[in-house]
């Protein structure tokens, strides 16, 4: 979890990513960003988001995000 | 399925890059016959009569007919030395719906006059055309251009509208 | 049959009339039954082609439900012995074993759109090109267009690969599967619902409901109002202005930006009124394709909210999985080591905006115009977001200004004119015109003589009365939008009976007294159906 | 609940009613009243009036060369003949076979001219001269097969069923006529389908005019298939047709020659007779410098009235027309139909 904050405040550090829950919503998170975190997410995780998993409710937040590769890593 | 929609659509964009750039080298085609030039002027079906009448100077004498039925505006017929030049209402003013050749002392663009042969009109357009009794009709877009044969002979071209 | 056509309505009512006579059961009989009759109608040549895509979409779709199956099965009875590296690796392979159908059927549907739709235009390009070696070319050939195989193509695909992707349920039914694919109101110009959310609709038994009826008959002639009373009427002008642009320069060319920005707004957003108007009738919610588009503050809330479905389905099954792919991983890697990260997140991402930007264009239409067009809108979207933190800057320094209502109007006017700007490239001949004419806006100050006087309508081709048929009608559309966006204006109107049927009354009478139809005018179709 | 449902009754009712009233008024007023402006779109619905009246031995059909050559009145004054104009601005062979059938279901007369220029045309030329021939037909089936039969690609039944839809944006078009016509009955444009002209414009030879050569002048067969119908419906009720070929022969429709065989061939085949009158023009008295209101293209008042006056002759002679001067009802009505002739000559001959 604490991962997947870096990832995100590496790319936005005015954000409170603890507590947002509208990353895609409120237009936080772009397509550029979007592509960044699943690159950060293989190197790391090595886990990897496919194309139909990019929705914003998988994004929207940063517990979403970590659900999202949990349950990808769990398989 | 990626790999392939993937390399397809490389494919596609470098080769519609490639076109990009000879799109705009159109080529110039020869003489069109389709279109009536005379005194440096070039007259094609469907033009607004007043330009037209502009560019071929003063006629000899015309013709007028009021078109049955009240509608506004009249037919016109304009003669001029070796051709006629018919118009008739359309939304905005008169337009040319008949261009019609009359003497050998005009030609079309492409060379034909009356009086040409059928061997040369056909080598001239490039092909049959479509045949009309004796006569020879070409079509291209919407001018429709008629050669009336007597004979082996030409005796009279006539341009229409092919609509 | 255009849908502004006697025989349309007559359809239409005769469809709904049976659909809620029949049993229940039998209600999405009836509409396999008339969207079968709509689409003859265009042409029985038509016919094989759409039902070739149906066969073979439905056919690869089972294949994938077929392989989904044995190995949920095998993962069910074997799942307490593998480990959890096991589990990956058996799912991985179980999709490579799944995709041969999904790419079997991907490109034998997107060949049979390529040829049908860009035979005739990659020819003349190749002959273009030949031409500069002198050689003749090829003929080349016309080959027929069935009527919006653009749509059902990409309403099949999706289908396809929402299957693959576990989003949606494949039908074993391939008349029910048939129905979804030809549903007649979106057969023509969408909106590209999604099956899972509208398959299901069409089983479910459909009462008469006043509720459904009134604001979806109240939205069929909204739709039709806003196609025949604006869109065909400026479309008028329109083509005056397109059929000279040596002489309509200038002023002209603003007044095309704003004519054909009502045009296309009303033949569209029209349209598709009328589709999902009449599907409502049917006691069916079809996917909205609009959401007051031209209120929109930037080029890609716009593209959010015009042509919803198509933009989603670009970004879902092109964009998406085009960014996130293994090679454009290899190109960000390269690209951060050798050109710094900036580049590197960069490249990827703007690669994949400008390709799906190029076939969104290429979608559109067979020409450079719409390459053009799509790859100019990639273009402003992507320099607009490099600009962002400039934008961001200066609304730090001016932080008030933000949230004033003037200049989000500012925003707005300035994205209309932006999108109408590039949109004129729909309308002139070729790419070289289009932005002669537009350059003309720069330097022939002259043609705003033309303003005073009786000179402009006359050019214009239009009567004074459709001129302000065309400026009053775009009025009431403008206050209904605004309106709308706190409640829609049309279900407000339908759950007052005497409101309700008086704004039927006005509109009926509107569109047939003014209404721009029949002979004397050129009544298009509606441009998102003849184009497609 | 059941509130709901009566005042959604009531509202739809109400809105309903008031849009049929005002679509009503609308079409009245959108459609053209065919008095001042092209007078020639009232000659359909004229007929009806007068087969009420009287019945008629002759019938002539076909196109503008009828309306403006023929003048019924003079037929009864020097004849006694009671005859009928069905002609209508550029009538095409099948607008003339349909305006014979719609004409047989009030009466069947001895005689049918027809006049053959309009042969040469096998496919419509402009909608206008559809609106102008159907608009004003009593409905009945010959009404819709005439609308099929005529229609143009761009024209829908409806638009024959609602004007509505076709003239609904008649707007700058509007004149005073409109409204006052709308709800009113129209004046009566022609005299027994002849319409009168009295302008004088003579006709003068120009410097190179020549009929243009045609590249084929077989007459289309969708025209002589129509021909062949028409004959067979006259054989079948008894009916004498004759063929005539108007006395005018502008450079604008010219009569070629050409054609005249085939025409010719066709009656001697047929046993039909035919005239062609431009041959016999100096035979009746045609002076083209006095007797034609545009330059040669029609006969003027007094063009069509010598031509009548020569072709009644042979109706009488050849073909046994009757004279019903004797009866006295009879004369009653075309006396003041021929009064009603005179005063409108002698009104435009006098202003």
């Amino acid at each position: 979890m604490n991962e997947i904050i870096d990832i995100l405040t590496e790319l936005h550090d005015d954000v409170d990513f603890t507590t947002e829950t509208g990353l895609v919503e409120n237009g936080i998170l772009n397509s550029l960003d979007i592509v960044a975190i699943i690159s950060e997410i293989d190197d790391r995780f090595d886990v990897q988001i496919p194309a139909e998993e990019i929705l914003p409710e998988n994004f929207d937040s940063a517990e979403a995000l970590w659900a999202l590769v949990q349950r990808l890593d769990e398989a | 399925m990626k790999k392939t929609s993937r390399i397809l659509a490389f494919l596609m964009a470098a080769l519609f890059l490639c076109l990009a750039f000879t799109a705009c080298g159109k080529k110039d085609g020869g003489a069109d016959p389709f279109s009536f030039v005379y005194n440096d002027a070039t007259v094609k079906i469907g033009d607004s009569e007043e330009e037209a009448l502009k560019a071929l100077g003063n006629w000899a004498s015309y013709n007028l007919s009021e078109s049955c039925g009240g509608f506004a505006g009249k037919d016109y017929i304009y003669y001029y030395k070796g051709f006629s030049v018919y118009t008739t209402p359309d939304r905005n003013g008169n337009i040319i719906n008949m261009i019609e050749l009359t003497s050998d002392e005009v030609a079309i663009p492409n060379g034909l006059t009356i009086g040409s042969s059928r061997k040369d009109v056909v080598k001239a357009m490039g092909s049959e055309g479509t045949a009309q009794g004796e006569s020879l009709v070409y079509t291209s877009g919407t001018v429709k251009l008629t050669f009336i044969l007597r004979d082996d002979s030409v005796t009279n071209i006539q341009y229409t509208s092919a609509v | 049959m255009s849908f502004t056509s006697a025989a349309f309505i007559l359809f239409a009512v005769l469809t709904l009339l049976i659909y809620y006579t029949v049993p229940k059961r039998g209600q999405w009989i009836v509409l396999l039954i008339s969207s079968f009759l709509f689409y003859l109608s265009a042409g029985g040549w038509y016919l094989p082609f759409i039902l070739v895509t149906i066969l073979s979409t439905w056919l690869c779709a089972l294949g994938i439900r077929r392989r989904d199956r044995l190995d949920e099965d095998y993962l069910a009875a074997h799942k307490a012995d593998m480990t959890k590296e096991e589990r990956k690796a058996f799912k991985n392979n179980a999709k490579k074993k799944k995709r041969p159908y999904l790419v079997g059927g991907l490109v034998f549907n997107f060949a049979i759109l390529g040829v049908l739709k860009y035979t005739g235009f990659v020819l003349s390009g190749v002959n273009d090109l030949l031409a500069i070696f002198g050689s003749k070319g090829v003929t080349v050939p016309s080959l027929i267009l069935p009527l919006g195989i653009s749509y059902y193509i990409f309403r099949s695909t999706a289908y396809l690969i929402d299957v693959y992707w576990g989003k949606t349920e494949a039908e074993g039914n391939i008349a029910k599967y048939a129905l979804f694919i030809s549903f007649f109101p979106a057969v023509l110009q969408g909106p590209i619902s999604r099956h899972k959310d509208l398959a299901p609709q069409f089983f479910t038994p459909h009462n008469a409901e006043w509720s459904n009826l009134s604001e979806g008959g109240l939205r069929v002639l909204w739709g039709f109002f806003k196609k025949v009373v604006i869109a065909d009427t400026a479309m008028i002008a329109v083509k005056a202005i397109v059929a000279s642009p040596d002489t309509m320069t200038g002023m002209y060319v603003l007044l095309l930006i704003i004519l054909y920005s009502a045009v296309i707004y009303g033949d569209f957003t029209g349209g598709i009124d009328v589709t999902i108007g009449l599907a409502r009738m049917m006691g069916l919610r079809l996917a909205e394709n609009f959401d007051h588009p031209f209120a929109s503050r930037s080029t890609q809330e716009y593209w959010n909210r015009w042509h919803i479905t198509m933009g989603s389905y670009f970004t879902d099954y092109v964009f998406n999985p085009l960014s996130i792919s293994a090679p454009m991983k290899k190109l960000s890697k390269w690209s951060k080591d050798k050109l710094g990260r900036g580049v590197g997140m960069r490249l990827p991402v703007y690669l994949a905006t400008l390709i799906t930007w190029f076939l969104t264009g290429l979608w559109h239409g067979a020409s450079w115009n719409f390459i053009v067009w799509g790859l100019l809108n990639g273009a402003v979207i992507l320099i607009s977001r490099e600009l962002s933190p400039l934008y961001a800057k200066f609304h730090k320094k001016f932080p008030s200004l933000k949230d004033r209502a003037a200049y989000g109007g500012f925003c707005a006017v300035r994205t209309f004119f932006l999108m109408g700007t590039i949109r004129i490239l729909d309308c002139y001949r070729d790419v070289p015109v289009t932005f002669m004419a537009f350059g003309s806006v720069f330097y022939d100050f002259a043609s705003w003589g033309d303003l005073a006087g009786g000179k402009l309508l006359q050019s214009l081709g239009l009567e004074l009365w459709q001129c302000i048929a065309i400026a009053l009608g775009t009025l009431v559309v403008f206050l209904v939008s605004h309106r709308s966006k706190t409640r829609p204006v049309l279900t407000e109107i339908s759950e007052r009976p005497w409101l309700f049927a008086c704004s039927c009354a006005v509109l009926i009478l509107v569109i047939l007294i003014f209404g721009c139809y029949g002979i004397g005018f050129d009544a298009g179709d509606f441009i998102y159906q003849t184009q497609f | 609940m059941k509130r709901t449902y009566i005042i959604r009754a009531w509202a739809l009712s109400v809105a309903l009613l008031l849009t049929v009233a005002i679509l009503i008024c609308a079409t009245l007023i959108l459609q053209p009243k065919y008095v001042s402006a092209s007078p020639e779109g009232s000659l359909t619905e004229e007929y009806y009036a007068s087969v009420k009246e009287t019945n008629h031995d002759v019938l002539f059909i076909g196109d503008c060369e009828v309306y403006e050559s023929f003048v019924p009145a003079i037929l009864w004054q020097e004849y006694g003949i009671s005859s009928y104009v069905r002609g209508g601005a550029q009538q095409l062979v099948w607008h003339s076979y349909y305006m014979l059938e719609d004409a047989l279901r009030y009466e069947t007369p001895k005689t049918v001219v027809f006049n053959v220029l309009a042969l040469k045309y096998g496919e419509p030329q402009k909608e206008a001269y559809n609106r102008l021939a159907l608009d004003g037909m009593a409905w009945s089936k010959t009404k819709l097969d005439a609308i099929h039969a005529s229609k143009t690609d761009e024209e829908s039944l409806a638009s024959y069923i609602w004007p509505l839809l076709r003239y609904h944006s008649r707007w700058k078009e509007l004149t005073s006529e409109d409204f006052r016509y709308a709800f009113a009955d129209k004046p009566t444009v022609s005299h027994s389908g002849y319409l009168m002209q009295t302008d004088i414009v003579p006709y003068e030879y120009q410097e190179g005019q020549k009929p243009r050569p045609l590249a084929d002048y077989t007459l289309p067969q969708t025209a002589m298939d129509y021909l062949d119908r028409m004959r067979s419906l006259c054989e079948e009720k008894g009916i004498e047709l004759i063929l005539i070929k108007a006395p005018t022969d502008s450079i604008f429709y010219h009569w070629y020659d050409e054609w005249d065989e085939q025409i010719t061939a066709y009656a001697e085949k047929h046993r039909l007779s035919y005239y062609n009158f431009i041959p016999l023009a100096d035979e009746i008295g045609i002076d083209m410098t006095t007797d034609t209101y545009d330059a040669g293209v029609h006969l003027n008042v007094y063009g069509a009235e010598k031509m009548t006056r020569y072709f009644g002759k042979i109706l009488t002679e050849n073909h046994s027309a009757p004279d019903r001067r004797g009866d006295t009802a009879l004369a009653a009505v075309w006396d003041a139909r021929l009064a009603a002739y005179e005063a409108e000559k002698t009104a435009a001959a006098h202003p």
